[in-house]
């Protein structure tokens, strides 16, 4: 099994979701992040003085799958959130070795 | 409270029983005319305290204001001290002017050195008002409740100024001393017709007895506190932004509605056709100078740093309102407008001057205050025929001196005795876990 | 609403008229002089009507010092609900004590059972004023106004103490029994004219009828709804932080300014100088006894915890302000900043122990306008030279007993038929999404 | 501002001085009676002064509450804006219609044509007043001040309905001529003496004039803005959650607030009898059909979408509060709830409609303002006898129709000069960074 | 040594804390996320439009532990965490090649 | 490659990231996390009830690198959060697969 991290502009979110739900993906865990990247933050002016927002506002989104559809995941999610801007983001494979379904007590794929 | 068995006995001028006497010749009548006129003085006496208790109530609605644009401007990890210590202020002042800043303030002195005094006399009776041929025309405790909201303004500037790294127990330990001495005697050098207002020197409502006090206290407080850390790292400014912006311009919506109540009780009658009339004036010219200086900020911010600073524009505002706290009845209102808007300019210009010059406040309030209170001096000789440059700068000069000079000791000593500066590790976790135990926004994710 | 439009052709007293018979005699005088002692009725008339209608106003706002309070000591999921709650009360209020609260208030009864009546009557003419000499002092209308905005604070009492479990619907089924029916019999025994006003209890502004009513029903609520889950677990007490304090501490400042209406209003009369020093005592010595309490709440807050608990301070404050409501007209300054303290003292201690005692309320209302109203009302026994102990302690013991019983039947009843509590369900994800869907603060992460 | 330096030497009526002459005759009773008669004239024109003042401070409050209000139900990223624009709008008004707005409004034009002049002219002199046998009978800066807040709350309601999404500049262009012709040109038609005025077109205090007035204006920028992205995709309908209840609800209860001074000041006299029971019912009306708006809304919401939607019920009291302003004297309490509820029941209607019409209205100011400011116009036509629903219909089609076709023009205008939309990009990341450069909440995290 | 991440219901959080604490372990790192699985999320009305709001709020609980004890670890979140409802959520193993104390520098277990 | 988790103070971010900047490190992600561990929370009193927040908040660093440069990495961030104090707080070194950067698609080291 993969775990699957992405790291996607906020607004892509609703559309990565929509994606992996049509290719079966059931579950994911999301969560807010900050970025920092070649997509240079924005500068703010607070009463007079200058300061730079280095990093930039980004969503992550985090999913085990099994092994086999992993590919197919980072396809799928690089296809919605992909905007050819700058800041677009990074997808991570990682090895997973197990898995557990708190409520059934399941393990590996069936838990997934 | 209910009202059939709180009517007074004494009875008052009733047409009615007047019907009676139609018949009955001169004396008779001369003497329904006589209580009749004791009447119409007992109505003006209660019109003029009503219009001063419903202004001081205003004024007192100006420390929520201060409590919510400094609340709104420091981060959440110092929200509950400010606010805390916004509140404490305003009782601490309303206690110690009732023991004794009240009795210094307008106590006998010989123009210098004031009288003193404790705790409040006895009210006018209504023979005195009756014999005093129109010189009492309103109650003495409404006049202590108006002044008593004034002390707490000043002192609400210091706590801006000193925002986020100032120990509580030594803010309100300045607090005793300012609010029950400090700030009462050069209010008696002016409004308790000490020197100042024997040289002609003219504050209608206190952008220097009030305002530049306030903002010369703080600044003592500041330089001898230093700057938050990390305001000034290497030479480089950190912008520190405010946590909660809509907080603080409710606190500035609420100090521009005080403020009809802080310039327009400052008229002092409204009970004749003149003094209504000045009164309007006073409303339409403290609202037309805080326009012009919110325009005037945003689009100076604007044309400077490129973007529409919210907090400047709200800075602006303030300052138009100081600005004009000096003389807002013979200016017309465009010319109040204007003076309104200079100070719109000049807060600008001195807040970023200020933090150029590595002096920490967090909220403005030396600018708005201090700086465009003393503007606000100035303008009252090219406003006020009556008003004279000399004047005004001795004015200026003397609050200064006094206020500074002895806020500064008064720091100093605190300073030695108990500290006046939270600890590092204090000031970097903040103020509200250390000194109050308490989170603002417990359940909300901070940077 | 333009001027010259809405001029009534009815002629006053004008003196360009007048001139005009500077020669005529005796009579024809005499008539100007009744006319114009008609317009000086006219005129205090209206006085003390603007006066009613202004103090109004001010208590109206307390409403929405109530909300800000209470939505700043829940928890932010049940912070929709809280606020709803607040401002429909306020609404049912005024919709009942209309229909028919304010008729059996101030209705016709034996003394124990009130009258009845429903809507209100017409105001005062002209001539029944002119006529009632004296008597007659200020629109009905105003009166109701003045006296409507006071059920509902008794009411707001009642929402934070069942705060973050009780069902929304339940609660608003209550408010219009409790503001059509159990306020109104017994403020009728005492402001309406009753019993109690007979035995000499005394209440100036309502301590009791309506601070010690508000936390009486409050507190059989409490009783049976039980404390919110998670608060007292396997015999320990679990702090449950407010989520917002800038919104308490603001709607304590609100609180504060309305209180100022609330007292300030209930003297009932201002036109005259006794009246208007009467008036500006009773501002003087809220403002005085709000300070007391806070300063006090604060220190010994301070002394006992370890740290300068802001919420403590804000119940001071209030705490003081219920403490003052019995007597703030009789008292010094000084002895009125000193009652207030003795709240503040009282409260800290009253809501410790209640938490102590398992009884969960999440603001403080049982300590503030229960406990701390019970101790204004006896000091009046001290306070006032006309105050007995005896008939204060009646007066506590009628107003407990008949609002705690009738309130606790009608809880009992909706228990029944309703449910009064939300499921355990809906208290762990909130009263927000399963009562109002909606979140408060959608956007911001919550714990 | 010391007392003593302040009091005037003009010697008005004293009872002690009268004592004097008790024995002389006639004449110089006469005299004395004359001079009383003047002091009393003085008297009556200083309470309706400060009457018009305090309403007038009330109405100003009504700013922060549509800043609050609309703060609340906006999204984070979009919060400096709103702020700014509501604070920065009432600064244009203030100057706009202080330079040539007034003279529009209320200078001598034909009827249809308004006259035209600048900034304001002197106060009514005592001399003027007393000689006027009452037609003059307040300051008319007082006046100024009462009618300059009105133009403001026009205007605000514009803020709300284009919230979001549009330009900070453009909108307070548009504020500019808004406040300096559109608005006052209508004001004339009515208020001003014109046609509207002789049709016998009834507008209380303005749910024609402000209410209809800012939601036509409103109609005409939305029209040409758009909607916000994401609000309408692919035919569903997307429900944007305001970020900030508690602000919501706050600025709900000061437009409750505000709104006593708004129809209570629009009597515009209080100073006899007649006027003062007048303003009472204003206030007793004007509270019960806000209470009645809001319970209406609230059952309403409840059973049709099965949740007590708070933003609903806020809604709704604002509704029942447009809906009595068109006439808040003449109906019954018991009518003016009925008037406020049916309100109520309009807004929620109103809101859901316009919605699937898809017309994006961030705050209901359309459904608030516009649908139900109609209602209440109408409404007088059955609550005032003197009121005709021909008459009425013309007032609602002339000031839509002027409004709505000179806003749009203008919105075109600057559409085309200057555009009114935000790129996509800035209103992706929201307003307030790329038009303040500032966060409203910088420390909690966003979704 | 093994990464374990659990995606549990946030008022779990602290019976899941004590079961840790109670087996010994001394550290692990929270954080809120936001969850979409079998539990569907809830309907809210916003002004006369419905939305679904799909994500849950869901703790994520991430900690280190040495391979032997993982297991037990696992087994012990489990039992705290389980409700028997849908969204009790899910338990990940992951792989972890090594641990730094940064005070100290220490490596391997004894960072732990 | 391999993922580098640093969970360190808050305060430290920002050295940490100039650090990192230093030795040519182009991108992370940061979020917000709770700490339990040897730290001990502090006591907080609300209303006279005593309760402990047994929670640090701390800064959780994301960043994956080439499998040579990790130890350096490691090295930057640990010199760079270390205040020798209890609390400075942990890194993790996790095995990586595959990386992908969603604007372009590439994948393996060039997408880092
Ligand atoms: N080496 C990395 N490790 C972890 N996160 C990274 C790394 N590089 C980039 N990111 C994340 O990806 C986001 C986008 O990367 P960036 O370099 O700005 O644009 P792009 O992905 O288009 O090259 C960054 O904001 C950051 O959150
Ligand atoms: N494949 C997955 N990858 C990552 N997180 C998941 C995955 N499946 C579920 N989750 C997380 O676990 C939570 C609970 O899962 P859910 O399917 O709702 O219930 P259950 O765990 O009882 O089957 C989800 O809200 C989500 O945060
Ligand atoms: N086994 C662990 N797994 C995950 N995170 C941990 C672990 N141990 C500690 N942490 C994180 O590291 C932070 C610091 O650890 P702590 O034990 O408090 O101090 P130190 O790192 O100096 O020993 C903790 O707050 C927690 O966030």
């Amino acid at each position: 099994m993969k775990k699957i991290e992405a790291i996607i502009k906020p607004f892509k979110l609703e559309s990565v979701k929509e994606a992996l739900t049509d290719i079966g993906i059931t579950g994911m865990t999301v969560s807010e992040v900050k970025g920092y990247g070649r997509q240079k933050g924005h500068k703010e002016v607070y009463r007079g003085a200058e300061y730079n927002v280095e990093f930039n506002p980004k969503t992550k989104i985090e999913l085990v799958v099994a092994g086999e559809i992993a590919d197919k995941v980072v396809e799928a999610i690089r296809n919605a959130a992909n905007s050819g801007k700058i800041g677009d983001g990074k997808i991570f494979i990682l090895p997973v070795e197990d898995v557990m379904r708190i409520r059934t007590g399941e393990r590996g794929k069936e838990a997934i | 409270m209910k009202m059939k068995l709180k009517m007074k006995s004494r009875t008052y001028w009733g047409g009615a029983a007047f019907l009676a006497c139609l018949a009955v010749s001169g004396p008779a009548l001369a003497e329904d005319v006589v209580s009749l006129g004791d009447t119409v003085i007992n109505l003006a006496y209660a019109l003029d305290t009503f219009y001063f208790l419903m202004s001081g109530a205003l004024v007192m609605w100006m420390a929520a204001g201060f409590a919510m644009l400094e609340a709104g401007l420091v981060r959440s990890k110092n929200t509950v001290e400010i606010l805390l210590k916004n509140i404490a202020l305003y009782s601490v002042a309303s206690i110690m002017y009732l023991v004794v800043g009240y009795n210094i303030m307008y106590g006998d002195g010989n123009g210098v050195i004031p009288g003193i005094g404790f705790f409040l006399g006895a009210d006018h009776t209504a023979a005195d008002v009756l014999a005093s041929n129109g010189e009492t025309y309103y109650s003495s405790m409404s006049d202590f409740f108006f002044q008593v909201v004034f002390v707490a303004t000043a002192m609400s500037i210091v706590s801006g100024a000193v925002a986020e790294r100032m120990k509580l127990w030594a803010f309100l330990a300045f607090a005793v001393v300012m609010t029950g001495f400090i700030y009462p005697v050069q209010g008696y050098w002016k409004w308790g017709g000490g020197f100042l207002d024997g040289l002609g020197f003219l504050d209608f409502a206190g952008s220097g007895v009030v305002h530049l006090c306030g903002a010369s206290a703080a600044l003592a407080g500041v330089l001898l506190l230093g700057a938050r850390k990390g305001k000034y790292v290497s030479g480089r400014i950190h912008a520190i932004p405010g946590c909660n912006l809509p907080l603080a311009t409710l606190g500035t919506f609420i100090l521009w509605l005080g403020w009809f109540g802080f310039n327009g009780g400052s008229e002092l009658k409204i009970s004749n056709i003149e003094e209504a009339n000045a009164v309007s004036m006073v409303f339409v010219n403290t609202n037309a100078a805080a326009a012009g200086g919110l325009v005037a900020a945003l689009l100076f911010a604007r044309a400077w740093f490129g973007k529409a600073d919210l907090t400047m524009a709200l800075n602006g505002a303030l300052a138009g309102l100081v600005a004009i706290t000096a003389e807002p009845l013979t200016p017309t209102p465009l010319v109040a407008t204007i003076v309104g808007a200079i100070g719109g300019l000049i807060v600008v210009t001195a807040i970023v001057f200020i933090d150029k010059a590595k002096i920490d406040d967090p909220v403005g309030a030396l600018s708005v205050h201090g700086v465009v209170g003393i503007w606000g001096l100035i303008a009252v000789a090219f406003t006020n025929p009556e008003g004279s440059l000399v004047a005004q700068l001795t004015g200026i000069g003397v609050i200064f001196a006094w206020v500074f000079s002895t806020s500064f000791i008064v720091w100093f000593v605190l300073k030695a005795i108990m500290g006046i500066r939270v600890s590092e590790e204090e000031e970097l976790e903040g103020c509200d876990i250390s000194e109050c135990g308490l989170d603002a926004y417990p359940e909300f994710t901070k940077d």
